[in-house]
């Protein structure tokens, strides 16, 4: 068994013990050990990276396995990774993990919670490691239809809508993402012999312009839609909402990061005549989502549609990196998932348990729980400041990466579309502020005295988050040597 | 082959036949009323294929063998038909066509 | 021992403390335990800042006649492209070392002073956290060789502000204060992020001392890059990272957050919004002087002069009406700080030009002195009385004798009467104004008075005005208290004749050169004099209770009201942020996202389902229609065929 | 000789030999023995369905009447496999409402008759015998539909069933008269060869695919399915959403692909339209049905219309990844109908209403009708992902892209209604579930190969490979 393949052998053979489980404990205990397992395996991988780039080898992708399986169609099961997409399986098992440690309690059908989430991390990783335009949106669907049962039975509110529209949005983008994907396969090849292989399209570059210009913009928003672009962005306010904490964890750490990622691996690389036709249009759709999530976001007083909010904003500046087309705006791009990931997780966390002791996540109704739940409260004072790119932490390393690289451009349009990307920090200030302020700080409220404290497991999960947000904002070139290959690999359509 | 009666004719007279009998089944409000223009809607086919074998492709018979075939299942589904009207008629107590709109939308 | 190697522990130290304080917060409950690691960390910091000043300025600075700069510690952070990176350094020159020794001076009395100032609160040990926390991003911005570093802490210093004016996170004041105090500041920082990056790209690169250097503002000069509205794009991104430096030091009219500040802890704003952090705009420009002086003719500095000027003056207008202690002082300190952006603007860059830079360092220098002393002061006797407001004092000196002295000293400092310190770097900076421009020296010699004037309002109305009696007995009893007031005081009054010729250490062209006070001279008395005048009314004023302030303030009928209601810039900011940000920006954005972004997504879902209820009537039911659907079908079929082919 | 004879209809010969066999027996059976038949014709059929397994040979009977090769015979066996399967699931209805009235030999001559009728047409090399198994196999099914006389709305699907049955093949014979006058002969391979296309050609070409668009329930000739399905016990409705309508399209694919290959231009417009059609209506009726027959039924109408996307490819990948599909299909739709009629069974509920809170009592069968759903939505890894993704990428290849467009529309649209039963089931509670139940040995069997296959078929590359490779018969 090749070590990429493990990461969807492991998880998957996780649902298959978790399938007999009887009980909570059994369940969150099988979950934890496969997602632990998976955890040392994305630092062996990370580490075998390393270890392999150290030794000269520059191949695009390493690791590669390349097994026919549709040989009529030309499918394969072809996978590999770079460096982005080592730093995204450790992203995606992190969370994982952090969210079973939130999930500890979950009291109702335990086992079917944890096949479910650890279902959508299958096609998480699956997407990650898949060169295979086929595999690829496989395990992408893969990963978003456990959503619709994660959010529908254990979710809150407006479930059972937000439930739906969320599967309807993204399964509805991802249709356009096939027609797209049948589009680029039919032109994959000059001599007839059709190809998934992302690679190898690449290297036969045989797609008409014309046809680029037809199937970006379907692929972008395809992808773009799980990515929270603006305005199909929409389900994700109400999905985070309405989602159970290790959900919207996973969902806005993880899932929204395949949008980001699709682009960059698949759209922009496969089709770069297209991309520069579209660039122009689609980075004001950027910036506005941008802008404007970090708006909206300021009048929301329900703390998850504060962070979805500042989510599409933070999204939309992983989508604005990437159309600025260079090296270090995509680097940033790539941070910025990262990042947010881990940010974003550690928010729904703090929030899922604020909520779960409080009942409540309307921050008016709340106040000064610093004093209550200090460590909570301090953990999301942090996630915070970090959120709003303070340094230290991981967003400012991304933010700014993306915003010099936006400014690299030698082109008005797109140094003034920096510009007003980069007003968002301020506006983040406010709304983050604005939660601190009235939540945090104050006097506490009398009802909210003895509440209980953050528990081991939560405190595992918070540390485990934070240590990667400050990790990554503190030393930053250690991340970028993993990313920067893989980023000037599939920039290269672009520099002729 | 009817000296004097060109094929035009009969291929009138079997469409006539046919679209008098999908007249019949579209407006017939008993249910036997429309057995009976079903019946006269394959009766028109089994003379075209008679007259086409006979005017157009007199070597062979393969047109009138079909219309053989078509006498003999149109007998077995009238049989069936009627059958379940009957069933139709012990539910509603009626054989019309209007008793039997309960399954819709 | 001159490669400056210990440089670096110099901030490390206070991180150290922050990282020891913040993370094993409870296991610090004891107070003196977290203090003395404060302490520590700092005083060990202080010496080696003192040391590097004394080897840079009297050792190994100079070579040829000027101070080289010295990187002993560098660190490629983040490489952004080739020429682009963040690179964490400490850049050893005369600006920063000074810097060094003030801010590390100031945060180690600080320090000592919040060990009584802060006894018994529950948060003792997150205070010292916070403190060190401040120290290590304050001694890291002045050490900066880069220009993103700069903005790297200048962040960090602002969420320590912000934390440590949250401090007290219980009182709604100090939340909406800390607040504002942020999210002014960030939005300035929005403009200098802006900056630095028109910068990084026309310049080509973050590194000060390349920036600085002849050869890039040559380039410069060459390439300007696309003129917008009359001014070059470098020229544009000097003046927004002006804007920045504007919103840290409030300047007008981004000051509004300043004396809000000042619901913090009194040591914090000695610390923090009166000695350091305000005057890291000052040292920005200072940084980038250079680039400053050479680039658009200077038209950048020009503005910095009228901006300093002006808040000078406006700050000063201000302060005359405030009743509270601090605000009084938070108002001076912004006026002060016009001063010094004052005393920049007006600079020439070579040789004697430069004294107006000099002159600038040079007040930032005794100011922190001073303005330390009078917050800490000031500390000691909200501590003493428990209110921050004049109307509760009075007649204080013979229940905190120390404090009056020292306050007195600093008073005279600040209102610029020889031979204390304030008096040798304000004249330098009239000096330089006068030689600039009249009127902008007219503003400042009209600033010295009315300095003057409330400065000894207010120590008249703490101190005399008349006897008093108090429910608890004010008094001085903490020696942690005392000690660095103390200090400062003589600070105050040596620091100013010892230093000078400040320019032996610090000037544009780090070149040292000598000049010498003219004591005599009529721009000097003027200024003396136009200070005691204000002494003077400020004694008749307010040496007894009289009715003469409610009689003055009634014969300046508007402006007196205006002046005392802040010129109502708070309120024009409220209407801003609330009226048109939350109300005309935000509530429509996420009203448009509710109802029309999200209505489209569910309008598709209901028309789907609108249109599936309205044609299930073709399914009636009835066999018949069904046939008539198939014929219809066939002839459609017939039909689609006719069209498409014939 | 006769050994070769019956090894090229061996599927055929079998199912007669299985009807009479089962008839002789049940004329031995007192009335209170009836349910040994039903082990009999299990053993039979399985019996029937091995032997069909075995690769088939090319070759032609009755002068060309008959035809037969490989991909025919799997096709036959693909729909033993449905049969099987239906029959399973029919176990324990026969035994509760059947046998105490003294019937069950019927359901399976019934049935099989009607699989006679379905090889026959699939086997047709000319217009006689496409006619005669395409009645042979809608006259008996009428009469299953009618099979619950005790109640109404069997026998108006019923009467609804024969009559439109009736009617369409009345216009499609008069269709096929029309081409028989114009090419002078009733066997497809001598129609292959004439030229000009006379108008009089086109509608009786047109009539005669609206007779088998009638079966497959095509937009406009649908109108029957819903009704009947409804109407009709889950069993025979299960039938006709799979095995009719398969082998259907199958010899569609078969008439349009060789005799009537110099129509394409015409053919791929109007499947085109069909598609179209096809797709929006079924889908739009399905969303808002109740009954989950009903709600099943127009599903399948919809499934039809993504079947067009493969057929309107017109050559050999069109053929392979149809039937394909089909297959899957098999397996997806006659789970759901299973789980519905298993519920149905235990309950007597079959409102989607009524499943609210269903995977709280019985998990186990909740999970099937998901995954059947989430099969037929097409949803990765299920099966069904992979037959609709080879759909699409039939049509795209021609360039009809448009048309995939608008399918992937549509599918999102049914993920939606697919998605409701799953949420009543799965996310809703309710006052009082469907208590729980214990189903009989021969549906869990019947259920549990069918979420094999629903699980692997598509995963597991090597079935797709063997279709492909018995499809290029042209």
């Amino acid at each position: 068994m090749d070590i990429l393949t493990l990461f969807v052998i492991v998880p998957a053979l996780t649902v298959g013990i978790l399938l007999f489980t009887k009980n909570l404990r059994q369940a969150r205990l099988t979950a934890l050990a496969g997602m632990l397992i998976q955890t040392a395996m994305a630092f062996h991988l990370l580490w075998r990276y390393w270890q392999e780039r150290s030794a000269g080898n520059d191949a695009v992708m390493l690791f590669t396995k390349d097994k026919l399986w549709f040989p009529t169609w030309g499918i394969h099961y072809h996978i590999g990774v770079d460096g982005i997409s080592v730093l995204m399986i450790m992203l995606t098992s992190l969370i994982v993990v952090a969210g079973i440690f939130v999930s500890w309690k979950i009291d109702d059908l335990p086992k079917e919670f944890f096949i479910s989430l650890i279902m959508l991390a299958t096609g998480v990783f699956g997407f990650f490691i898949s060169l295979d335009l086929f595999t690829m949106f496989v395990f992408y669907e893969i990963a978003v239809i456990p959503m619709y049962l994660l959010i529908g039975i254990w979710g809150s509110g407006p479930r059972e809508y937000a439930a739906m529209k969320l599967t309807l949005m993204l399964m509805g983008a991802s249709a356009l993402l096939l027609v797209a994907i049948l589009g680029i396969y039919f032109h994959s090849s000059p001599d007839g012999h059709y190809t998934f292989n992302i690679l190898e399209i690449a290297k036969n570059a045989a797609i008409p312009p014309a046809m680029q210009k037809i199937f970006f913009p379907l692929a972008f928003i395809g992808f773009g839609t799980i990515g929270a672009l603006f305005p199909f962005h929409t389900w994700s306010p109400d999905g985070h909402a309405s989602a159970p904490t290790a959900v919207s964890m996973l969902h806005a750490g993880v899932l929204m990061k395949l949008g980001g990622y699709g682009i960059f691996r698949v759209v922009m690389y496969l089709m770069p005549q297209g991309t520069l036709f579209w660039t122009d249009f689609f980075l004001v759709l950027a910036v506005i989502g941008v802008v404007y999530g970090a708006y909206s976001a300021i009048r929301q007083t329900d703390l998850k549609y504060i962070n979805a909010y500042s989510s599409v904003s933070h999204l939309g500046l992983v989508l604005f990196g990437l159309l600025m087309l260079n090296k270090t705006a995509w680097n940033g791009a790539m941070l910025q998932s990262l990042s947010h990931g881990f940010i974003t997780a550690l928010f729904f966390a703090l929030i899922g348990m604020i909520y779960g002791r409080t009942h409540t996540r309307d921050v008016t109704r709340m106040r000064g729980i610093l004093r209550i739940i200090p460590f909570i409260a301090t953990a999301y004072i942090i996630a915070g400041m970090a959120n709003l790119g303070l340094p230290g932490f991981s967003g400012f390393v991304a933010e700014m990466n993306i915003f010099v690289g936006g400014f690299l451009n030698n082109d008005l349009f797109k140094q003034t579309m920096t510009v007003l990307a980069a007003s968002s920090i301020v506006v983040t200030a406010v709304y983050i502020l604005r939660v601190v302020g009235m939540m945090i700080y104050g006097k506490p409220k009398e009802e909210y005295r003895g509440i209980p404290q953050a528990q081991w497991y939560e405190k595992t999960a918070i540390y485990i988050l934070i240590f990667f947000i400050s990790a990554i904002g503190m030393i930053p070139s250690f991340w970028i040597k993993f990313i920067e290959p893989g980023v000037e690999n599939f920039l290269k359509p672009f520099l002729h | 082959m009817i000296e004097g009666i060109s094929i035009q004719l009969i291929l009138t007279f079997t469409t006539l036949l046919f679209f008098i009998g999908l007249y019949g089944f579209l407006t017939r409000t008993n249910l036997i009323g429309m057995l009976i223009s079903l019946e006269l809607m394959l009766n028109s086919e089994a003379v075209n294929f008679v007259a086409f074998n006979q005017y157009l492709y007199p070597g062979k018979l393969q047109g009138s063998i079909f219309s053989l075939f078509i006498i003999a299942l149109a007998a077995a589904e009238t049989a069936l038909a009627l059958a379940i009207i009957l069933q139709v008629f012990k539910m509603t107590g009626s054989t019309d066509v209007k008793e039997v709109k309960d399954l819709k939308y | 021992m001159s490669d400056y190697s210990w440089v670096i522990w110099i901030p490390v130290l206070p991180l150290a403390s922050f990282l020891l304080l913040g993370l094993f917060n409870r296991y610090f409950r004891k107070e003196p335990i977290a203090a003395y690691i404060g302490m520590l960390s700092l005083g060990i910091a202080w010496v080696l800042s003192l040391y590097t000043a004394y080897q840079y300025y009297f050792v190994s600075g100079i070579q040829n006649g000027k101070y080289i700069p010295y990187l002993p510690f560098r660190w490629e952070w983040l490489q952004f492209s080739d020429h682009l990176s963040i690179e964490l350094g400490t850049l050893i020159d005369p600006v920063s070392v000074m810097m060094l020794v003030v801010v590390t001076t100031i945060s180690f009395m600080v320090q000592i002073y919040s060990r009584g100032y802060m006894h018994g609160d529950s948060g003792f040990a997150r205070f010292y956290a916070y403190l060190s926390l401040f120290s290590f991003s304050m001694l890291s911005l002045v050490l900066a060789n880069n220009l993103f570093q700069i903005y790297i802490f200048w962040e960090l210093v602002g969420v320590s502000s912000f934390l440590l004016i949250g401090y007290y996170f219980e009182k709604p004041s100090a939340i909406a204060a800390s607040k504002k105090a942020f999210i002014v500041t960030r939005f300035a920082d929005f403009f200098f992020l802006t900056g630095i990056l028109l910068i990084g790209y026309f310049a080509g690169t973050f590194d000060i001392e390349t920036l600085n250097s002849m050869q890039t503002l040559k380039w410069i000069g060459a390439h300007p890059g696309p003129v917008f509205m009359g001014l070059s794009a470098v020229t544009w991104a000097l003046i927004l990272i002006f804007i920045g430096g504007a919103g840290k030091s409030a300047m007008f009219p981004l000051h509004i957050w300043l004396p809000d500040a000042m619901e913090g802890p009194t040591p914090v704003s000695a610390l923090i919004h009166a000695a350091t952090m305000v005057v890291a705009g000052v040292f920005l420009v200072a940084r980038l002087f250079p680039l400053y002086y050479f680039t658009g003719d200077g038209f950048t500095l020009r503005i910095v002069a009228v901006v300093g000027a002006f808040s000078a003056l406006f700050a000063a207008v201000i302060a005359l009406t405030q009743e509270d202690i601090k605000r009084v002082l938070a108002y001076s300190t912004m006026s002060q700080i016009g001063y010094m952006m004052m005393a920049l603007g007006v600079s020439g860059y070579e040789g004697h030009e430069g004294m107006g830079y000099m002159a600038g360092m040079f007040h930032l220098f005794t100011h922190a002195m001073f303005k330390a002393l009078l917050f800490l002061a000031a500390g000691i006797i909200i501590h003493a009385v428990h209110s921050n407001y004049m109307k509760d004092m009075g007649g204080l000196k013979k229940y905190l004798p120390v404090t009056h002295w020292m306050f007195l000293f600093a008073a005279l400092a600040i209102s610029g009467i020889p031979p204390f310190a304030g008096f040798y770097s304000k004249d330098e900076i009239l000096h330089a104004a006068f030689k600039y421009n009249t009127i902008i020296w007219f503003t400042g010699f009209f600033v010295a008075g009315l300095t003057a004037f409330y400065m000894f309002r207010l120590f008249f109305r703490i101190f005399y005005n008349g006897e008093r009696t108090y429910e608890h007995p004010p008094k001085e009893n903490s020696k942690f208290m005392l000690f660095p007031v103390v200090f400062l005081g003589i600070l105050t009054i040596s620091a100013g004749w010892i230093f000078t010729p400040f320019s032996l250490y610090v000037s544009p062209t780090r070149e040292p050169f000598s000049y010498e006070v003219h004591y005599f001279s009529p721009l000097v008395l003027g200024s003396v004099l136009v200070a005691l005048t204000g002494i003077g009314l400020a004694y008749l004023m307010y040496y007894k209770p009289t009715d003469y302030p409610s009689r003055v303030a009634r014969a300046f009928g508007k402006l007196y009201f205006w002046a005392k209601n802040k010129f109502y810039v708070d309120e024009f900011y409220l209407f801003v942020t609330k009226k048109i940000i939350f109300d005309k920006i935000a509530r429509p954005f996420a009203w448009f996202d509710r109802h029309v972004v999200d209505g489209m997504m569910n309008a598709i879902g209901n028309t789907t389902l609108w249109i599936s209820e309205k044609i299930k009537f073709i399914q009636s039911g009835r066999m018949q229609e069904y046939g008539m659907y198939f014929i219809y079908g066939v002839v459609f079929l017939v039909m689609v065929y006719y069209f498409f082919n014939f | 000789m006769y050994w070769d004879i019956f090894h090229l209809m061996r599927n055929e010969i079998l199912i007669i030999i299985a009807i009479l066999t089962v008839m002789t027996v049940d004329l031995f059976l007192s009335k209170n023995k009836k349910h040994h038949v039903i082990r009999l014709a299990h053993l039979l059929f399985a019996v029937i369905l091995i032997w069909s397994l075995l690769p088939g040979k090319t070759g032609y009977l009755f002068g060309h009447s008959y035809l037969t090769n490989p991909l025919i015979n799997f096709f036959k066996a693909i729909m033993n496999i449905g049969v099987m399967l239906i029959m399973l699931q029919a176990v324990n209805w026969i035994k509760r409402d059947l046998i105490p009235q003294g019937f069950a030999s019927e359901f399976y001559i019934l049935i099989w008759a009607s699989l006679l009728g379905l090889n026959y047409m699939i086997s047709s090399g000319d217009f006689l015998m496409f006619y005669l198994g395409l009645e042979l196999s809608a006259l008996p099914i009428a009469a299953a539909v009618a099979f619950e006389f005790f109640r109404k709305r069997s026998a108006e699907a019923a009467i609804k069933y024969i009559m439109l049955a009736a009617m369409s093949s009345a216009i499609m014979l008069f269709g096929i008269s029309l081409i028989y006058a114009t090419s002078g002969s009733i066997y497809f391979h001598d129609i292959v060869n004439t030229k000009e296309m006379p108008l009089l050609e086109l509608i009786g070409f047109v009539m005669m695919v609206s007779g088998v668009a009638f079966k497959i329930s095509l937009v406009p000739f649908h109108f029957w399915t819903a009704d009947v399905y409804e109407g009709a016990p889950t069993v025979i409705s299960n039938y006709l959403s799979v095995i009719s309508k398969g082998a259907a399209v199958f010899i569609l694919m078969i008439l349009l692909f060789i005799p009537l290959r110099r129509y394409e231009q015409t053919w791929t417009i109007m499947l085109y339209v069909l598609a179209v059609l096809t797709m929006f209506t079924g889908n739009f009726f399905a969303l808002r049905q109740q009954n989950m027959k009903r709600f099943l039924a127009y599903s399948s109408v919809a499934q039809a219309g993504f079947i067009l996307l493969g057929v309107i490819g017109g050559n050999v990948r069109a053929l392979e990844t149809v039937i394909y599909f089909i297959l899957i299909y098999i397996f997806s739709n006659v789970a759901a109908f299973g789980a519905v009629h298993v519920i149905a069974m235990h309950s007597g509920k079959e409102n989607m209403k009524d499943y609210e809170g269903l995977y709280r009592t019985n998990p186990l069968i909740s999970l099937v009708l998901m995954l059947a759903l989430f099969s037929l939505a097409g949803i990765p890894f299920l099966a069904g992902f992979f037959g609709k993704f080879f759909l699409y990428a039939t049509a795209a290849e021609k360039g009809y892209y448009w048309l995939v467009f608008i399918a992937v529309i549509n599918v999102t649209i049914s993920l939606y209604y697919y998605l409701l039963p799953v949420r009543a089931a799965f996310l809703r509670k309710s006052e009082n579930p469907i208590p729980h139940f214990k189903s009989d040995i021969y549906t869990r069997i019947g259920l549990v190969i069918l979420v094999l296959g629903i699980l692997f078929l598509g995963l597991y590359s090597p079935v797709y490979e063997y279709i492909a490779e018995i499809s290029k018969i042209f």
